[in-house]
């Protein structure tokens, strides 16, 4: 059985008792998307403003869950504010990634049963804080968790290339 | 071979269950991980003593065949088997004849074929069906269905805010009643329901009373004429007994008006190329090959809660609830929010509680870490946790094989999450 | 611990089977009544190998909890065991995805639930659901249920006297249809059906294709894909797997368009006091505690099938169904009448026989008698059994535990029968 | 395991080898009733006279089953035969009660699941040949068998009772 340090890392933690950019942001400019986990029911909240160069200005979470999704929102927070909506996609990816390395389990040879490909990470991304969530993997049913902040902030980047 | 009577060092006749005897029965204590297993999880699943595990290895070991029609002494011995389960469920709750128990797949498919083959011939657009806030899904999603497809109304009994049914809207839910279907007791709350009154006031109204038993028949002495109920529904793996099987008991004359369910093989009487006769009772509502290893299982299972008795049964749980009840609240006063009743004579041994602002599943999780079971979660009954305002909690459950020294664990490990989240 | 791994020593990579070597791995056969145990009913239920009945042991010994959303390691150790068992059965059948693999109680609940949540949503008056004469009442009931509840009409391709499906009137049929229905191979008469030609013709007219594998998936490889089916049905207890559980594969797009079967837990996103949204593929179809021990043995038994081979276990069925047909034919002549296709090629290891004028129940009673089981009666395929113009039939079936000594045994009791009754 | 000496006595093979009463009746005067057993297909009619007396004057039987079903048939034609309706009733009680006597099953103490009350037999009727079927008792899916023709027969009587 992995160690709950695995999964409960200082970092993680530390976003947990002191969320980064927590708040709300006036809508519009700001967008507005929500997230939800109907099985534990967890949710999240992001407000997003991107300025004209296509870049993150302000970025903001609200929302209430588990300590995994709520430290995974507050570094992603950190993580994509400044950045290119193209560096935010790579962050994204490479987020993902991490998130789908699925170590050999008790009969490795079949696999997670979901026959998904398995993405790639990318070497050249620099996930930072965020990293300290790769221990969740190990724990499967808390990865919904770290990934649902993710899921929001895609879902508002989706809604944003449509016309508004 | 199996053991087949009651495991008579499990029937020690003493005024209170030796808890430490019961748990070396079961043979996933002995499991040797790194730490032992404390497991607070019965109302999810119970584990399962040897006595079951061999009767059903037993089974296939020496007398499996398909069950029915077969003239050879294999199947004949099968069928047997199969039926002697049968009687044995019927006497564990005081059901006047075998005829009137049906195996199903598990209480779920139990409730879903009430609702569906009694409540689709019964039921017409407009009648009412009563049910309560705090069911569980499968006692919740078959009705909402109905609604859906023959446009039945849905009411719901409340409850108090100290976790009772509501019962002061009653009579006025009543009104045009022609179903109630509730749970005898809550898988969240551990609230057991007054079923009895409720049951004696819909039938002067007319209505049919279906009883989610799920969390009562393992866990209190079962008298399916004393509740008054005219459907029952429960679960094998809750009860010690093995996954894949549930029952649902219902009143002789009830399960004659009630249609099939699944059609098949078993069921039938006669088949033609267009139409068919179905079978008698019970085997009118079982198509196709039945959970036979299950039953066995579960009749192994009913001797083992026999054995001990389920009167003891029950005044152990009660025992263990107050002392849940007291050692929580002396170590965590307010920071622990019990959700439910306080007296354990009013509850079965389910406590669903809130932590501080800890998110149930980082304590579940943390537990874990001491190898204790817990579960997080909306426990398959989100209009109830929405009504009691949390979107999960966290939940201890206590069976026959726990004792004082996993309360203790419980409380410990609680210190153990607070610590960790400097909350 | 329950054996993982295929078993190394049922894997000979021998070019024939060695059935006393597989047969050392079923404990029925060491059963010590007064007489060896000679089992010609696999096609009813098979029996199960020791690899099978520990590894549900070994679930229960080790790591049972209820499945899904438990944040503790036992219940994340049996949710993998469980969503590990849908993972093997889906490779066993070529699926292309385990979200197609949903796991049921038996095949009798697998065609129910196609027949009952994907016609009625996609289903209105007067469709045509097409049929075979050669159905197990499985692939019956349920559409004779829909054509009385939503008024589809049945038709019904027939047989021919020889056995096979009567294609002639395949095109009359599909015009109009909506369904297809039918066996890979019959339970009765051994016939292996062109599943493949059917579906072809049946997608054409735009039909829907359902089989029913249940005789198909334990005997012969199996490719759902090569096929050509949209559904599938199978039977765990019949292909060494234990009871309780059965499989409903489904083309994804097709399954997607299903809406939910029963309700209740786990099939469920989120449920309101007004409504409920279903979960994704394949929870949705699994309302309540799913048959989690079941699918343990279920994988269990899938890899002792690959570790024989299914190639293998295909060319030992036609080997003794030839021996069979051959030994039959030489001991009684024209005495013995053969149901079904003549090639062994062209049918299963079901062998379905009059003899003289003795009635089947007779016949099985003395070969009981000598230790040999075999079925009597209709076989859940009344509509068949009249058209090949009998009341019942005599029917011995093999599996991977038979060889020729449990043929020449079965002519021996056969000649006692005969001499018992001095017909 | 019980033998099957004790099911397919030389008595029971006789009447199944050479049925007695074989054939059928005009109707009327007869009275036709006939019993099928759905599961196995066996089928049985039986052609009744009852003469102004209240006595069984003629009685023959048809259909096609197995040797249990047709020999059953076959003694119960002879016992009848004769008979006043009363007697006719109490023999039918008779063979009956014969045909419920369970012995202890492997757990003797949960009966056989039926509930149903098992009927005393009376030690004044004589069943003569049909006391030969007693075998099949423990033989229980062969019950059905030997039962059918005196189900049938009791159906013909209750028919009788009602105004033609
Ligand atoms: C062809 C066929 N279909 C369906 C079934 C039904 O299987 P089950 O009884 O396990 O649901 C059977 C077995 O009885 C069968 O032989
Ligand atoms: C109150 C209640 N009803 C119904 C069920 C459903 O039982 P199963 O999942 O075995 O069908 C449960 C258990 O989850 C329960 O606690």
């Amino acid at each position: 059985m992995p160690g709950l340090e695995d999964l409960y890392r200082e970092i993680i933690l530390d976003h947990y008792r002191n969320p980064r950019n927590r708040g709300e942001l006036a809508c519009p400019p700001a967008r507005r998307a929500e997230g939800f986990n109907p099985l534990c029911g967890d949710e999240i909240v992001v407000y997003l403003v991107v300025d004209a160069e296509g870049r993150v200005s302000d970025v903001k979470i609200g929302g209430q869950g588990c300590s995994i999704s709520q430290s995974s929102a507050s570094m992603m927070s950190a993580a994509v504010k400044g950045r290119t909506l193209d560096e935010v996609r790579a962050l994204n990816r490479a987020f993902k990634a991490l998130m789908t390395i699925h170590e050999s389990r008790l009969e490795g040879d079949e696999g997670d049963g979901s026959g998904t490909d398995t993405p790639v990470p990318d070497p050249a991304v620099d996930l930072g804080d965020l990293a300290a969530l790769q221990g969740v993997v190990r724990f499967p049913v808390r990865i919904k968790c770290a990934t649902l902040a993710w899921n929001t902030l895609t879902n508002g980047l989706e809604e944003l290339a449509q016309p508004a | 071979m199996a053991t087949l009577s009651p495991a008579p060092h499990l029937a020690p006749r003493l005024d209170v269950l030796d808890a430490r005897r019961v748990r070396a029965e079961f043979p996933i204590f002995e499991r040797c991980r790194h730490l032992p297993l404390i497991y607070l999880d019965s109302a999810a699943s119970s584990q399962k003593p040897r006595a079951v595990i061999e009767a059903m290895a037993g089974y296939y070991e020496t007398c499996h065949a398909n069950v029915h029609r077969g003239v050879y002494g294999l199947a004949e011995e099968a069928t047997g088997r199969y039926e002697q389960a049968r009687a044995a469920v019927a006497r564990f709750i005081g059901a006047p004849s075998a005829r009137e128990v049906v195996f199903t797949k598990n209480a779920t498919e139990a409730l879903n074929l009430v609702a569906f083959s009694w409540g689709r011939a019964n039921l017409r657009p407009g009648d009412v069906v009563v049910l309560t806030e705090m069911e569980h899904h499968a006692n919740l999603v078959p009705w909402l269905m109905l609604a859906e497809q023959v446009g039945v109304e849905l009411r719901y009994l409340g409850i108090t805010d100290d976790g009772h049914l509501d019962l002061s809207g009653l009579d006025a839910a009543l009104d045009g009643a022609k179903v109630v279907a509730l749970t005898a007791m809550s898988n969240v709350l551990g609230t057991l329901n007054p079923v009895r009154r409720v049951a004696d006031a819909a039938h002067v109204a007319g209505a049919v009373v279906v009883v989610d038993a799920s969390q009562y028949v393992p866990h209190l002495p079962t008298d399916v004429s004393a509740l008054g109920a005219d459907f029952l529904a429960f679960t094998g793996h809750k009860m010690l007994g093995p996954t894949g099987i549930g029952v649902l008991w219902g009143r002789e004359a009830v399960l004659e008006s009630t249609p099939p369910f699944l059609g098949g093989g078993e069921m039938i009487r006669d088949v033609r190329l267009d139409g068919f006769t179905p079978n008698e009772l019970p085997w009118k509502f079982e198509a196709g090959t039945p959970p036979i290893a299950e039953a066995v299982g579960l009749a192994a299972a009913v001797r083992v809660l026999e054995g001990i008795g389920m009167e003891m049964v029950r005044a152990h749980e009660i025992a263990l609830t107050s002392y849940a009840l007291r050692t929580l609240d002396a170590r965590f006063g307010a920071d622990l929010v019990v959700h439910g009743p306080r007296a354990s004579a009013e509850r079965g041994g389910v406590l669903s509680f809130s932590f501080k602002d800890l998110h149930p599943h980082d304590i579940a999780q943390v537990l874990d870490q001491s190898g204790i079971c817990v579960r997080a979660g909306h426990h398959c009954a989100k209009p109830l946790l929405r009504r009691l305002g949390v979107s999960a909690t966290s939940r201890a459950s206590w069976y026959v094989y726990n004792d004082e020294s996993d309360i203790d664990a419980l409380a410990q490990g609680l210190v153990a999450c607070s610590e960790l989240f400097c909350l």
